[in-house]
């Protein structure tokens, strides 16, 4: 018994990786008869366990572990099963695992009685088996097999409703895009192998790495070429702009996916493949990373604003998150990016889990009345709170983190991101401040359009007739997760101070040496602006979207006062906000009909290409081929014509050719 | 004086005749006769080249044996014209085409 | 007359002496009036006794040339030779000869008509006859005796069944035809006679002659003795006749036609081009390029022609104008090597040609035609013949594993030594246009086993003849030959070391 | 009798047995023909095993292992030399995979062909034959043998696309029988040529061992494809470069290269399934195989300066079919042009010149060969209920079909590149290499490797495309309620051939070295002969 306990921390991530496989293969073999999904809940219930007690206790804040198994040679190079145990890839696998077993113990009730139960725990426990094996590779080769297999299960999840002509639509148009980045990130490799010869990241990046040998000129244009090669491959991953049209599309899967594939984990593979080879960027590529993560995080958080889908809105969140994440990243703080990592996976994931909850009443709803509506439309929701409250108490707690309020992990996080942007901002130089003052505008943004879903979703009364006996909360296996991941959205899981991300154990362990100072001013002026700003926005939300739908019930000696604030949500919609729901609206329209009409619009130029070759292989190509045919079928077919059986014109031609030959050779 | 060149001028002359008959003439037996013409024109020549060979007298050796030679195969060509003659009661070579392409 | 007379006594032993060399020759000259004779009194009492003394003849004519091996004499004063080559050339002559001979009697011995058999029998022999002394000859004279004697008993064969308008009209294109080109050829021999008073191609003087003759009558001299030749061969432009005479006459004397005259002439031809091409004069290039370009055109316009014939006889004659193009190419290569180069060809080609005459004349009896249309889906009925044919089909294109493709090898290579020594641009377009035409030949050839395997047909009903097995079981042993050829050339080969 | 000349003639004898039996045991031929083959895939396996990896092969012959060596033909031809051709056969880490290979697809075959009903006597007969050839074309070190096996292997298959194949059959074999064969005959000029130029060093004769045509020091100075004092020159193309040429041009119409594909649909689209299995899973391989054979071994040099043009030819081959592919409404045509696309990637490999590059095109050569053979049989087992490939005649298979649609998925995402799969690490490789040609300076420049990732992103978007449009969405033939009952899902024989197919490309993506370890040594060797001319 003892002994069972005392695996090393390598076998006992392998294990926490191969168990979902095992789950995978089980519930591949046993197929349609098994739908309860016990293997997939068994495996990752031990492989948090063991990743939680054998891996991420043993790792954290020790030393970094590695382990490298002979895979296969090819020429002279060989090549490794390599496994990383560092800070930061545990604490990576710690997160999913975390992530997944309540998305697990959610699934057992959201997807019950779906008549492909038994594909949907396959495909999730082979994602988990993909997502966790990505997070300890330490050879790239190995990292980008898992980083594809994700994205493959992914596909397959997008896709689980495969009769829906809009689920098969995007989960097309996710792997395709996801190719794209995974094209970079191939070409990357065969960057760092034709450079390093070896894929290795320790050898690469390691203490004493080969990329800080003397012979690599780390400003080269071939290493920079790596660099963006490998964010291309994070931004397709991670939704980043303009790669992002994947994500919203995505929401087509079961909601539980959404929130554990498209929100917590796999997305945020972009930003940990960013941290993990950080030593690789220069500066080109650093500020490259940090536009696009800038103009993802303001984009998708004015995408939010026009959104009426509610998992579209939680979508285009995630993107802006991912965004920020990104910024993180480009400005050197990484652990911050990392830290957002951890804290947003908790809290959207919760989002989404009661995004579920929601949609799963309303589409009861609407099988029980009969009526035709959309059970994702926030147009149709509202007075939820009355039916469920549990729920909306952590969705709201949720969107509070999301949003950056204080007690909240999201806060710490947040906090430390858009503090790290100003202080490296007025290091580099003042251009440099739009990045955190975008930062700042899209977190006020993020605080309204969160603010606005749940408000509309939750206040007021239901803008559909229902039977309110059907609304009611969700059932236990749903709600303990949700309410476990409630808890996890909170300061205390990150850092025993509220205020300040100074304590925060991830960031204290993931020691990363800034480029720039610390200014201390900034550490109290950023998040009390954050919040105040976010209690603004909040409030004007409230009168909009709560209060502005009763402004004839108030007693009298309201109405001034309402009819102030009316005129002042007035003002405010006239010059504030309609400006924005319609910029919302525009960039919306922009992004659905120019940016993403440009990847129609390239797929419709490549299949018109396609016809056009096809055309020249079938008419040109082939053509010359039966063109020589044919023209020797019909210079046989003119020689013929002599053959006319007419004796003497036999003589006739056969002295002629003669008589040509004498006159050749007469003239020669 | 009859000199070679006449002989040979002469021959040439036959040789052409010869030539245009087989090629001109509609009638199978014409064409024999142009044959004939041709194959005379060359045993001219061989005659008339022999006079300069006293030793083995090859040319008059050769034009002996191409007279009976040329009598043998025209005797063939006639006797299968007869034949053709017999299945397409005309011996016009152009109307003799069932062999063609 | 007085040094007549005191040459004579030796003259006469001269004569006496050479006889031997000539025995072959005139055991087929006993054969034949043998043959003239059995036809006359014993065939009423036995019917195959012309047959059996031609069969023996031939035999015996083989087995006597065989003896001459590895014994290079020259007879009657020179125009007789008698080497290897020319023991090779008859040998392969007389077998080929003989198989004609059973080909004939079988084809014919259930035909009723009027004419007496025995007499093609003997027409046979003295083709044979001609043709030994075409491969054994340097002298102009013999040589155009012979290829007269051939062409003679060619006419007769075509033209003495007369069945049928087709066979007549054959026969008169093919007397008419051979005639004139005799007649231009004889012309010719006139001229080079006139050059060089002297009629032995291989002598000094012959070749003296030519150098110091004029250049333009050179030229025609040379261009009309080449038809005459070229007739015999049919090689373009000379070609002409050959698909007509080929589909008008009946199936057994194609197959003689196509094969055995040929070698003949080429054996000849071998020896005017090497004894020519050896100097380096007008003439000698002259030569080279008229075989070369000859060969060229006749592949490429036998081979083109052939795609689109529906007849298969017509469609063999086409394929062997194409071959014949191929054979003057191994003539060509003749220069680099050993005879047994263009032996081997030969040899397989009168093999191929055979063996495709015996099954398509087997189908002919069978089925009543020679369209290629109605071999279809025949395949089915006779899975055997078929196979042979596409045997031979895979052969006749030159692919491994078969004797064709051994050939076609060897006759490349030699061309290539010669294009290695001396980079002449007509070697190239040799190999090349030799390379393409295999390939333009495979659509044609393969049309047989389209048909027969590839496309449905009606079960037609099998003409009641009898005894077509012979053939037929011959076909089936020269078709599987040419595998075994193919697989170990060794065999054949190390015959003509 | 060595193992390698029992593995060539076993199919024969299986030929010649059952050309023996009567008709009336027609049921047994194909148990003859499945028992020949599957001896056939032992006898291979018991190879693989017993294959010492260090062998270097390529132009040793004490490189190669299972050497048989006997004198076959043995003729003086005079002043043509004295002809020396060797029924020489043995296996090096090129040829040993590709061995197995075929033995395995060859089983596959078998089992496709399981309901053929039409004369059976000639079908297996023939399969045999082709069987006999192809196994003789990666054993053959002689030249004049490995000729013979190249044309022998054309009949067969002539006949095998043309009487059991589809409606336009008879163009069809012609087409790429016309096709090979044009290749081949100028490559028999050039074989001759060789012979002329190199000498056996034992005997002084000339020679067609191909291994002495390696070796620049058994060329004749001055013969036409001499290394030294070699002026000839025609149409101004170097002698070397003009063999080089002609014998890639011989190959590469057997890999397909764009523009010499067009044979490929037709004969994919006409062959039965069975056929079509062998012709993409073995024959293009041979196309391959004979250009690491011979156009690189014998013509290092000229392989050396043309590599740039024939690394283009490959990444045009790359997109240019799989551009075509995307365009296909005919399921099989559409695999045939997606092979076209893959074996772009053979040949980008190998003119990379780089071990990872050329070891990436021979795993991308054996992946694609059991890959595709796996997709056309998947083709074969609708187009056998229905009679139909069109693929708009088909929508939402994957309610209908669930297991069908599973392996056909996996069929798909295999021959794409997922990684797990066989082809990612052929494709992935193949890029890595071609990318570190030039740092290598091996003349490959680094835009091939990315014109051929992009390859990669569209044979993603054909095959997912054909998913989402055969597979996914409501249910709806066009054969209606008939094809509904026509169309069943995979039974037990299909699932016996298309899993451990698909299993087998799983492994070899998980476990690369399965056939790396087996070729290494090969292919370093293959790079260190033609780098030296670079």
């Amino acid at each position: 018994m003892n002994y069972l306990l005392n695996i090393s921390p390598i076998v006992a991530s392998m294990l926490v990786v191969l168990l979902p496989f095992l789950a995978f293969l089980m519930q591949a073999l046993l197929g349609k008869k098994f739908t309860s999904g016990i293997f997939s809940l068994v495996a990752i219930v031990l492989s948090t366990i063991l990743s939680g007690l054998f891996v991420f206790a043993e790792v954290w804040n020790a030393t970094p572990l590695q382990a490298d198994y002979s895979w296969f040679t090819i020429g002279e190079k060989t090549f490794c099963f390599g496994i990383l145990l560092n800070n930061l890839t545990v604490l990576m696998q710690f997160i999913v695992c975390i992530i997944a077993l309540p998305v697990h113990i959610y699934s057992k009730s959201y997807m019950k009685g779906d008549a492909g139960i038994h594909r949907y725990w396959m495909y999730l426990s082979l994602f988990c088996f993909a997502m966790l094996g990505l997070t300890i590779s330490k050879n790239l080769l190995m990292m980008y097999i898992f980083w594809e297999l994700v994205g493959f299960a992914s596909y397959l999840l997008i896709g689980f409703w495969f009769t829906k002509e809009s689920a098969v639509q995007a989960n097309k148009k996710a792997f395709l895009i996801n190719r794209i980045g995974d094209l970079g990130f191939l070409i990357g490799l065969a960057i760092l192998f034709s450079t390093f010869g070896t894929l290795d990241l320790v050898e690469i990046l390691g203490k004493d790495g080969l990329l800080f040998q003397e012979v690599i000129d780390h400003n080269s244009g071939l290493i920079t070429g790596a660099g963006i090669c490998f964010f291309l491959g994070a931004m397709a991953k991670s939704a980043q702009f303009p790669l992002h049209l994947w994500l919203p599309d995505a929401m087509e899967g079961p909601t539980s996916v959404s929130s554990l594939i498209h929100a917590a984990t796999m997305v945020a593979a972009g930003v940990f493949l960013l941290s993990s080879i950080f030593p690789l960027f220069n500066c080109t590529v650093l500020l490259i990373i940090a536009i696009i993560g800038t103009i993802t995080a303001i984009t998708a958080a004015i995408f939010a604003l026009g959104q009426y889908d509610i998992k579209k809105i939680l979508a285009f969140s995630t993107i802006s998150q991912l965004g920020y994440m990104m910024v993180a990243v480009s400005i050197g703080a990484w652990d911050a990016g990392m830290f957002h990592l951890a804290t947003h996976a908790f809290f959207k994931c919760l989002l989404f889990l009661s995004a579920g909850a929601v949609i799963h009443e309303m589409a009861h709803l609407k099988a029980h009345t009969h009526q035709d509506f959309d059970p994702q439309d926030l147009r149709n929701m509202g007075g939820l709170r009355q039916y469920m409250p549990k729920t909306f108490l952590l969705m709201s707690l949720a969107s509070l983190a999301l949003a950056g309020f204080p007690l909240t992990s999201g806060f710490l996080s947040k906090d430390a991101i858009v503090i790290s942007a100003f202080e490296w901002a007025l290091q580099q130089g003042d251009l440099y401040l739009v990045v955190p003052i975008i930062l700042v505008l899209v977190s006020i943004l993020t605080a309204f359009y969160i603010g606005r879903l749940i408000f509309k979703a939750f206040f007021g009364t239901l803008r559909v007739n229902a039977d309110h006996a059907h609304l009611h909360d969700a059932p236990k296996t749903m709600l303990i997760p949700m309410a476990f991941l409630g808890i996890c959205s909170l300061f205390i899981i990150f850092s025993w101070n509220p205020f300040s991300y100074a304590n925060a154990a991830i960031l204290n362990v993931l020691v990363v040496n800034y480029t720039f100072p610390e200014i201390h001013f900034l550490h109290t002026i950023v998040p009390v602006t954050l919040t105040a700003s976010a209690l603004l926005s909040w409030w004007i939300g409230y009168n909009w979207y709560v209060k502005g739908k009763y402004p004839l019930n108030a007693s009298s000696s309201w109405i001034h006062l309402a009819q102030n604030q009316f005129g002042m949500n007035e003002w405010m919609m006239k010059t504030f906000v309609s400006p924005t729901v319609k910029l919302g609206k525009i960039s919306f329209w922009f992004d659905k009909y120019i940016v993403d009409g440009l990847v129609n619009g390239a797929s419709y130029l490549i299949k018109q290409l396609s016809g056009l070759i096809t055309w020249i292989d079938k008419y040109i190509v082939d053509g010359i081929v039966n063109a020589v045919a044919y023209l020797a079928y019909e210079l046989g077919n003119a020689l013929r014509f002599v053959q006319n059986g007419r004796l003497q014109n036999y003589l006739g031609f056969t002295l002629t050719m003669v008589l040509i030959g004498i006159i050749y050779l007469i003239l020669k | 004086m009859i000199t070679l060149t006449h002989f040979l001028v002469v021959s040439a002359c036959i040789f052409c005749i010869g030539l245009y008959t087989v090629i001109a003439k509609r009638n199978a037996i014409m064409i024999l006769i142009g044959i004939e013409l041709m194959i005379n024109a060359a045993i001219l020549n061989f005659v008339a080249f022999s006079k300069y060979d006293k030793i083995n007298y090859g040319g008059q050796v050769f034009a002996l044996f191409a007279i009976v030679l040329a009598a043998a195969s025209v005797a063939v060509g006639l006797a299968i014209i007869l034949n053709v003659y017999r299945h397409y009661k005309t011996i016009n070579p152009d109307n003799i085409t069932d062999l063609r392409d | 007359m007085q040094d007549i007379n005191i040459q004579l006594p030796s003259i006469l032993d001269q004569v006496l002496q050479s006889i031997p060399y000539f025995k072959a020759e005139l055991a087929l000259i006993i054969a034949f009036l043998g043959s003239i004779l059995a036809t006359l009194f014993l065939d009423k009492a036995w019917k195959q006794s012309s047959f059996l003394i031609t069969i023996i003849g031939i035999i015996v004519s083989f087995v006597l040339s065989t003896q001459q091996f590895g014994q290079p004499q020259s007879g009657f004063f020179g125009m007789l030779i008698v080497d290897n080559f020319s023991v090779y050339a008859r040998g392969i002559i007389q077998i080929a000869l003989l198989i004609c001979v059973i080909f004939v009697q079988q084809h014919f011995q259930n035909k009723k008509f009027g004419k007496n058999l025995g007499d093609v029998y003997s027409i046979l022999l003295t083709a044979g006859l001609g043709m030994n002394i075409l491969t054994m000859t340097s002298n102009w004279l013999l040589a155009f005796i012979a290829i007269e004697t051939v062409s003679i008993s060619s006419y007769i064969l075509v033209g003495y069944f007369s069945e049928n308008k087709k066979q007549s009209e054959a026969s008169m294109k093919y007397v008419l035809f051979g005639s004139v080109s005799a007649a231009i050829m004889l012309y010719g021999l006139s001229l080079l006679y006139g050059f060089t008073g002297n009629l032995d191609f291989t002598s000094f003087e012959h070749i003296q002659g030519l150098i110091e003759a004029p250049k333009i009558l050179l030229s025609i001299a040379l261009l009309f003795m080449f038809v005459g030749i070229g007739f015999k061969l049919s090689f373009v432009p000379f070609h002409m006749w050959a698909p007509d005479v080929y589909e008008g006459a009946p199936t057994p004397i194609t197959t003689f036609l196509s094969t055995v005259p040929k070698i003949g002439a080429l054996v000849l031809l071998a020896r005017l081009f090497e004894e020519w091409t050896s100097s380096s004069f007008f003439f000698s290039e002259l030569v080279l390029i008229l075989v070369s370009v000859a060969s060229i055109v006749t592949m490429l316009a036998g081979n083109l022609i052939a795609l689109r014939q529906t007849n298969i006889k017509r469609m063999m004659a086409y394929s062997s104008i194409g071959h014949t193009g191929f054979l003057l190419m191994a003539l060509v290569g003749n220069l680099a090597s050993e005879p047994q180069v263009l032996l081997f060809y030969i040899t397989v080609y009168t093999i191929m040609n055979l063996a495709v005459f015996g099954l398509i004349d087997t189908l002919e009896q069978k089925i009543g035609s020679a369209q290629l249309e109605n071999y279809q889906g025949l395949g089915k009925q006779f899975p055997i013949l078929f196979s042979v044919f596409t045997l031979l089909g895979i052969s006749l294109v030159g692919l491994p594993p078969t004797a064709g493709f051994i050939g076609k090898l060897f006759v490349f290579t030699s061309i290539f030594d010669l294009f290695q020594f001396n980079n002449n641009r007509y070697y190239l377009i040799l190999l090349v246009v030799g390379a393409l035409t295999s390939v333009i030949s495979l659509f044609y050839y393969f049309k047989i086993p389209l048909f027969a395997f590839l496309r449905k047909g009606e079960a037609v009903n099998i003409l009641p003849t009898k005894s077509t097995w012979i053939v037929y079981i011959i076909s089936i042993i020269l078709g599987f030959s040419t595998l075994v050829l193919g697989i170990f050339p060794s065999i054949l080969l190390s015959l003509f070391k | 009798m060595g193992l390698l000349s029992l593995l060539i003639f076993l199919p024969l004898l299986a030929t010649v047995l059952i050309l023996l039996l009567p008709a009336t045991l027609r049921q047994s031929y194909k148990y003859i023909a499945l028992g020949f083959t599957v001896v056939q895939f032992v006898l291979s396996g018991w190879l693989y095993s017993q294959f010492d990896n260090a062998a270097t092969g390529i132009n040793q012959a004490n490189g190669f292992q299972f050497l048989e060596q006997l004198p076959w033909i043995r003729l003086d031809l005079g002043s043509l030399g004295q002809l020396e051709i060797d029924y020489f056969v043995g296996v090096d880490g090129v040829s040993l995979p590709l061995l197995v290979l075929s033995a395995f697809v060859m089983l596959m075959a078998i089992g496709a062909s399981w309901n053929i009903t039409k004369s059976t006597k000639g079908y297996f007969s023939l399969l045999m034959l082709l069987n006999m050839a192809v196994m003789g074309i990666f054993c053959a070190l002689d030249f004049f043998l490995f000729y013979i096996f190249y044309e022998v292997m054309l009949l067969p298959l002539y006949f095998l696309i043309g009487i059991w194949g589809g409606t336009n059959r008879e163009y069809a074999a012609i087409k790429f029988f016309i096709y090979t064969l044009f290749g081949s005959v100028f490559m028999l000029l050039i074989i001759v040529g060789l012979y002329f130029s190199v000498v056996n060093p034992e005997t002084g004769a000339n020679t067609f061992n191909m291994l002495h045509m390696m070796n620049p020091n058994n060329y004749v100075d001055g013969s036409f494809f001499a290394y030294l004092n070699n002026y000839y020159e025609v149409l101004g193309i170097p002698a070397r470069m003009l063999g080089f040429i002609v014998l890639f041009i011989a190959f590469a119409i057997k890999v397909p290269i764009v523009p010499l594909h067009t044979w490929l649909p037709d004969a994919h689209v006409e062959a039965p399934t069975p056929v079509s299995i062998i012709l993409a899973g073995i024959l293009l391989k041979i196309g391959g195989y004979g250009i690491i054979r011979v156009c690189y071994s014998i013509f290092p040099d000229a392989a050396a300066d043309a590599n740039w043009w024939l690394g283009l030819i490959g990444a045009v081959s790359i997109l240019y079919g799989a551009l075509n592919a995307l365009a296909q409404k005919d399921l099989k045509r559409l695999i045939a042009y997606s092979s076209v696309s893959h074996m772009g990637f053979v040949l980008l490999g190998v003119a990379s010149l780089t071990a990872e590059g050329i070891s990436g095109a021979l795993f991308q050569m054996i992946s694609h060969g059991f890959l595709s053979a796996a997709l056309f049989f998947l083709v074969g087992v609708i187009y056998d209920r229905v009679h139909d490939r069109y693929i708009y005649n088909f929508r939402g298979l994957a309610t209908h079909m669930p297991a069908y649609t599973g392996f056909v998925a996996v069929a798909f995402f295999a021959s794409l590149g997922l990684p797990g799969f066989s082809a990612f690490i052929g494709e992935a490789f193949v890029i890595i290499g071609t990318f570190n040609a030039e740092s290598v300076g091996t003349g490959i420049p680094r835009w091939m490797a990315i014109a051929g990732s992009v390859g990669i992103l569209l044979s993603a978007a054909y095959l997912l495309w054909t998913l989402q449009r055969m597979f996914f969405g409501q249910t709806r033939f066009k054969g209606g309620e008939e094809w509904a009952t026509l169309l069943t899902d995979v039974n037990t024989r299909e699932r016996i051939i298309l899993f451990p197919t698909l299993a087998l490309a799983l492994l070899l993506g998980v476990m690369p070295s399965l056939v790396f370890d087996k070729m290494n040594a090969t292919v370093l060797n293959l790079v260190s002969l033609v780098s030296q001319y670079l």
